[in-house]
């Protein structure tokens, strides 16, 4: 029977799924350049540079925040409280930069930091008193949208003291570059967002343990590992980015608008779940999620530059999210 | 030899049972214990208890004569205890490296992970284990034996100075279990205890140097493995003797042919396959890990439909592009991979045993008769000695023995014409073994046509009227019942182009 | 003992609302009365509005104050005021009904034509205009863009608008609308409004295209006040957003005496420029 | 052994799981009840008649929806269409009775057959096409939305003309016979909805496939079940459920309101949730929804009756409903 021992193991399973990866990678864009091509052809106000800009900047905060979700997600879990979350940041970093007249640096502190807080009580409660995620966010949003609210006494807070807050999303580094091309600071933070979240989950323990939590949780516990705290820390560091989410989308307005996040919350989920994400945890890729708010913006943009009635945008934004993941769902199972 | 493991006065009891009552167990540095018992008999609960798994609710666990608190999994690593776990419990969506290295990445700066030398050292243990899968495979891609060698490796990798193994083998063929035993071996010889639970009957024998046995939750004796007969083992295990009489084969030759497949094909991994099976026959197969018969089985129930190829059944040529269809013609699959493809773990024994004939059993307006099912429950509870506090129960509180046979009973119950079991006996212990047996002969003679896929020639060579063998997606050869092992395994590494 | 008078209006985490609370707690200090002020999250909850009206009623005001979402919807529940003995101050927008002894509320149509007016004559008559409006179906929302499309045509035929998009006066979302516009209609001569948050969008996305186009507004706040008087701006139409909330409190105590009410309290409406910002007549009804 | 075995089967009716079920559930109101509790005290208005009846019929929209997507997010899914759904289901007995003067009975069939037809729609998306449920359903919604604007040309549909369509939600059958409980009829028709859905769950093949599906789905499959059949029948009867809303929403109001529906399946869902349904599917009780729906009326009308400000009551309802849940979690390791 030896003999037999070393042979079958070889054909036994289907290898590494690396074969045809980066090919599958490209075809992802598919539904993206679909768009792009048909919006370019209906309209040649569409490729226009400044429009080209305007779409990866309306990009930016959606993307951020779906870059953010997308670690809870891979998890197994969901974040209502994105939105409003987003909003508090911004009202914090008002409150230190503008009401206590702090320097830029620490206001971005700040902000960066409450998020992160913020995430870390959610994850809490979600990992500690095993608060199902989906009820502790929604929990979190509600106290996050009132909180936001009576910090400001409703009143949106004006950053107009504050030297080069705008920058951070408006300005542009590339455009004293190259001038032709003024891409506003607010995508690079989302390309940099993405990149050190897609470096976390391929290559840290950080990363490791959030795919490994939302593919089988109670293994990972009985593998020795305190998933609570890791959790924890993803619900934190998740929060961290949304925070920047906020001072994105405060510096964008040259205000932290306290009656604003509510709804964002769905179009990053949403984000992340057109770029394949599975709500069920245990896969997902930063650059499916980016591509996922990119095709949503290019059909908000596009739509809106075509002049298409608004009430038919939203039936043809419904349509073409079902389309282009099913378009997704078939080149997926021709590949496997 | 001195005491590595003292477990003394272990009670616990869950809402309906009392799983352990009571038990002392003991286990001695380089030694192989093994622990045996009718399905639900306690195993499992007693090495949860050991491994930081459950809490008892009364005794004490001394390691090196130190009564120790293991209230984690990672208290119990810590003290050098490591489990594998009768579930598998792996992460799917990572790979095989990463699996067996959770919890204990190898490190650079920034919390990085060191991908290179985890996968080198995966690598290195699957190769002392003779097991040529890459560790950056991901486990969902694996078999599910690979999945239990990867299981064996990860627990390996501890290094631990007591290992637990709950039916390792369970879903392991011959050679894998050879090269569990030389691992085994060589564990011993460096000085580390091993427990041992399986029920397979042969296996204790080979390795083991004391046994314990456990009935209903209570110790019921420690003996030295080699001075004692497997029947007294057995006698002690099910409290009675059992008698395993193999059936005379039936003369088939005039029975009318209920499935014939021919020329069935799907990309590599089945490659013209063409059989035919009899009314009344059990039909056998047997190969190695990954020869193709699970799909070939799924195949035929259309589960993942062939590429081409025709089924008939009773003659009739069939077209089954989803399990409903095979269903519908009468054919009945229980798969191997109870877990994923056979229970619905969160519901109780009486929905899981009537999943596949619930609209028999409801009127017109889709009402189900639940007296009826109530009755059929128990009667099979009580035919399949499945221990359970009752019906009601959610299958995943089942011990691992007894969740199979929730299966069958729900195959049963079906009642196809045509039935496929893959892998019927995983987990089950002897005596209920035997019983399943018995079943599956009766339902033979009472004019079903049957095929037994299973990784133990023992069982195939017991059940079959006929074996199929396959290798690498090919049909090498069907012998007649009373083949020898040698034969079956000549068919069974035929490669392509070797012999023809 | 106090009386009490809950305030349902239409929303509150908007400036507008803000302003007509402040209005209202004011009098309410002045005549020493208890008010209360809710309001659903948008405009489009008329259901979460009447559970609110049902809930206000069971406390036995002294009166009420009503900005009904619908204004049929609302019917039921007044009648059962009105049995009650509760009397009805409607403000911001009417109801169809005579239950309400008052109405404090300005004319939006007529307040948007006159933006209309003034938006047509700043680009010469003639071009292309566009509208960011804040609702697609709230009164507000269609008597401004309604009253602004009609007086353009009628006024300025040679006007084209070539967009009429709604950003839920979401600051980003109008952001986002404007830019789109614009990269559609390079050409464009003119944007409005029809509230704060869509004429602070509009504002931020003529700014970011770096377009030169007219913008006007609607409402007040801190951002279109710094807007105008810098001249990014042109102008805006304000309402009295405090004296609304003002003189429904003070109708309501009034009725809840038993004294009786003219039946429309016209409040006004005023268009304001870098040229009259500072006048105090204006500056007494812009907020922020 | 053979004891063992005969043990169970004996009892098999009443095993311990039962016995303290009734007890359990009596429980379940516990988180209700202290919070009606809490409000009496704080208020006298609270506990009037005509409070309860408000309060209760606050329940009764959200309730209905809640109760349909109940059923889908026990087979694990999730329906995010439920909102405009509703809409567009008010819409079309608008169209049916008001604009073509169908007789009543017709316009009530028009719109739950709506309801049941786009939630087969839906199914089939979900079942056949295999697009995630979040992304159809998400789909789903927009498209509806828009429709329900399209047909309606923005502006609402009143029911003036039909005669006694109001009294769908608004009349009270309960007060013609108790004169001092004049309960609307819309209250009655939750109550109906809910034991018809509980009934179905408990006792019909579509039910037990409804846990099924949730718990395991392919095993369910590879039992020769067409699963794909009976989601889609699932979601056909979820939609149905919506129909119902649509109608109870309308009738409330008068008329069909094209842009109201957005936000309602989060309130919903999350109804659906504090009952104790799980997310990933596999288990869930209808009563434990309705208890849900009630906790989220019964706060929100408290909250108001003391009179607390808005910004405040978003605040409190969010730390409500994470501690209502957490007591649940609390009890529920207690019982396990
Ligand atoms: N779930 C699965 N996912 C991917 N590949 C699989 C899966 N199951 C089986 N395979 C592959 O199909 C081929 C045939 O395997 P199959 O399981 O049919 O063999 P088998 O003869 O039943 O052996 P075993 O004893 O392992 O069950 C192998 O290459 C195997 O890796
Ligand atoms: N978490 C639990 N809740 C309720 N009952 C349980 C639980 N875990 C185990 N049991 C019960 O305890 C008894 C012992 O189970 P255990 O898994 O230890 O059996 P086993 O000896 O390992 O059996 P097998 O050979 O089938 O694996 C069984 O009756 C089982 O149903
Ligand atoms: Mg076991
Ligand atoms: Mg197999």
């Amino acid at each position: 029977m030896s003999e037999a021992t070393a042979r079958p193991s070889g054909t036994a399973d289907k290898g590494p799924a690396r074969a045809g990866g980066a090919y599958q990678k490209l075809l992802a864009f598919a539904g993206l350049m679909v768009l792009v091509a048909g919006f370019s052809l209906a309209s040649p106000s569409f490729l226009r540079t400044d429009n080209i800009i305007s779409i990866l900047q309306a990009t930016s905060v959606n993307g951020v925040l779906a870059v953010g979700v997308t670690l809870i997600i891979i998890t197994g879990g969901i974040d209502l409280s994105i939105g409003t979350l987003m909003t508090f940041c911004a009202v914090v970093a008002g409150v230190v930069l503008t009401w206590m007249g702090a320097p830029l640096p620490l206001g971005v502190l700040a902000a960066i930091a409450t998020g992160a807080l913020v995430g870390l009580v959610s994850g809490t409660l979600v990992a500690r008193a095993k608060i199902p995620p989906f009820i502790a966010t929604l929990g979190m949003m509600l106290v996050l949208k009132g909180l936001s609210l009576i910090v400001t006494g409703t009143k949106p807070i004006y950053f107009n003291d504050t030297e080069g807050y705008t920058a951070i999303s408006q300005g542009s580094v590339v455009g004293r570059l190259i001038p032709q091309f003024p891409l506003p600071n607010g995508v690079l933070v989302l390309f940099a967002v993405a990149g050190a979240v897609a470096w976390i989950l391929g290559r840290t323990v950080l990363g490791r343990y959030t795919f490994a939590l939302g593919s089988n949780e109670e293994a990972v516990r009985l593998s020795g590992v305190d998933t609570g705290r890791w959790k924890m820390a993803i619900y934190a560091l998740s929060g961290g980015i949304v925070g920047i989410a906020g001072l994105l989308i405060s510096s964008r307005l040259n205000s932290a608008q306290p009656a604003l996040g509510l709804g964002y919350e769905l179009e990053a989920i949403a984000a992340v779940v057109i770029g394949g994400t599975s709500l069920s945890g245990g896969r997902g890729t930063v650059l499916g999620t980016v591509i996922g708010a990119l095709i949503m913006s290019v059909l908000t943009n596009g739509l809106r530059v075509l002049s298409v009635a608004p009430e038919w945008q939203t039936v043809v934004t419904g349509v073409i999210i079902i389309a282009a993941v099913y378009a997704d769902q078939l080149r997926r199972r021709g590949a496997a | 030899m001195n005491g590595l493991v003292r477990m003394e006065g272990i009670d616990k009891r869950f809402p309906g049972v009392h799983a352990l009552k009571s038990v002392d167990f003991d286990l001695r540095a380089g030694e192989v214990h093994a622990l045996m018992g009718e399905n639900g008999a306690g195993k499992s609960t007693l090495m949860k208890c050991l491994s930081g798994v459950y809490q008892p609710d009364a005794g004490r666990i001394l390691i090196d004569g130190q009564a120790v608190a293991l209230p984690t999994p990672k208290a119990a690593q810590d003290l050098g205890i490591g489990i594998i776990h009768q579930e598998l419990a792996l992460m799917r969506d990572l790979t095989v490296a990463q699996n067996i290295w959770i919890g204990r990445e190898p490190r650079l700066s920034f919390g990085r992970i060191d991908e290179a030398r985890q996968n080198a050292e995966a690598a290195a243990i699957l190769s002392r284990m003779n097991l040529g899968i890459d560790p950056r495979t991901p486990v969902s891609r694996l078999t599910i034996a690979h999945q239990q060698m990867v299981e064996i490796a990860k627990a390996l990798s501890y290094r631990s100075r007591v290992l637990i193994m709950d039916e390792p083998t369970a879903a392991l063929n011959d050679a894998e279990i050879a090269e569990l035993f030389a691992i085994i071996a060589r564990l011993r010889a460096e000085g580390v205890g091993i427990i041992y639970i399986s029920h397979k009957m042969d296996e204790i024998r080979r390795i083991s140097d004391r046994v314990t046995v456990m009935r209903d939750g209570a110790h019921v004796g420690t003996v030295a493995a080699a001075e004692t007969p497997i029947a007294r083992i057995i006698a002690m295990m099910v409290g009675r003797e059992l008698t395993d009489e193999k059936a005379a084969i039936p003369d088939l030759s005039a029975a009318e042919t209920a499935l014939e497949v021919r020329d069935l094909s799907r990309g590599p991994e089945l490659r013209g396959i063409s059989f035919s099976l009899r009314r009344g026959e059990i039909l056998g197969f047997a190969g190695l890990m990954g020869a193709g018969r699970t799909e070939l089985a799924r195949a035929i129930f259309g589960a993942e439909p062939a590429d081409a190829g025709r089924i008939l059944v009773h003659g009739r040529e069939v077209s089954i592009r989803s399990p409903a269809d095979a269903v519908r013609e009468g054919i009945g699959y229980l798969s191997e991979d109870r877990k994923h493809y056979g229970l619905a773990l969160g519901m109780d024994l009486r929905a899981n045993i009537a999943m596949a004939s619930l609209p028999r059993h409801a009127d017109a307006i889709g009402r189900i008769d639940e007296q009826a099912l109530g009755r059929i429950a128990r009667d099979y509870i009580e035919r399949l000695r499945i221990r359970t506090p009752g019906d009601w129960q959610e299958v995943r509180l089942l011990s691992g023995g007894n969740q199979q046979k929730v299966v069958i009973a729900k195959w049963l119950l079906r009642d196809c014409d045509i039935l496929i079991f893959d892998e019927p006996t995983r987990g089950i212990d002897v005596g209920a073994k035997a019983e399943i047996y018995r079943l599956l002969g009766d339902l033979a003679a009472g004019g079903k046509a049957i095929i037994v896929i299973s990784s133990e020639l023992p069982e195939v060579l017991r059940l079959s009227h006929r074996i199929a063998v396959m290798c690498e997606g090919r049909l090498t050869g069907i012998l007649p019942g009373g083949a020898s092992q040698e034969a079956i395994m000549e068919l069974a590494t035929q490669r392509e182009g070797a012999a023809a | 003992q106090d009386l009490y008078i809950p305030l349902i209006s239409k929303g509150f985490q908007h400036q507008f609302w803000q302003a007509v609370k402040t209005g209202a707690d004011k009098a309410g200090q002045e005549m020493g009365v208890r008010v209360s002020f809710d309001g659903p999250d948008n405009e489009t909850q008329v259901d979460k509005q009447i559970d609110m009206l049902a809930a206000a009623l069971a406390n036995k005001p002294a009166a009420i104050g009503i900005a009904a979402l619908d204004s049929q919807a609302v019917i039921p529940l007044l009648k059962k005021a009105q049995a009650e003995g509760i009397p009805v101050i409607a403000f911001d927008s009417g109801v169809e009904s005579d239950i309400p002894l008052a109405t404090a509320s300005t004319d939006n149509k007529a307040a948007a034509a006159l933006a209309a007016d003034k938006l047509g004559e700043m680009i010469g008559g003639k071009g292309k205009v566009a509208v960011v409006a804040h609702n697609q179906t709230s009164l507000t929302g269609i008597d401004r863009r309604d009253g602004f499309l009609d007086q353009m045509k009628s006024r300025y035929p040679e006007v084209e608008v070539v967009a009429v998009e709604y950003g839920d006066g979401d600051h980003l979302k109008s952001t986002e609308i404007t830019k789109a516009i614009l990269a559609a209609n390079a050409d464009i001569k003119g944007i409005f409004g029809t509230n704060e948050g869509s004429a602070v969008g509009v504002l931020n996305g003529v700014r970011e295209m770096g377009a030169k186009v007219v913008v006007v507004g609607f409402d007040s706040g801190k951002a279109q006040k710094d807007a105008i008087r810098e001249g990014v701006m042109a102008g805006a139409i304000t309402q009295n957003p405090v004296g609304i909330g003002y003189e429904t409190v003070k109708a309501a105590v009034a009725a809840s005496k038993g004294e009786t009410l003219p039946k429309t309290i016209d409040t006004g409406f005023y268009w304001y420029d870098k040229t009259n910002i500072d006048d105090p007549a204006i500056a007494a009804v812009l907020y922020d």
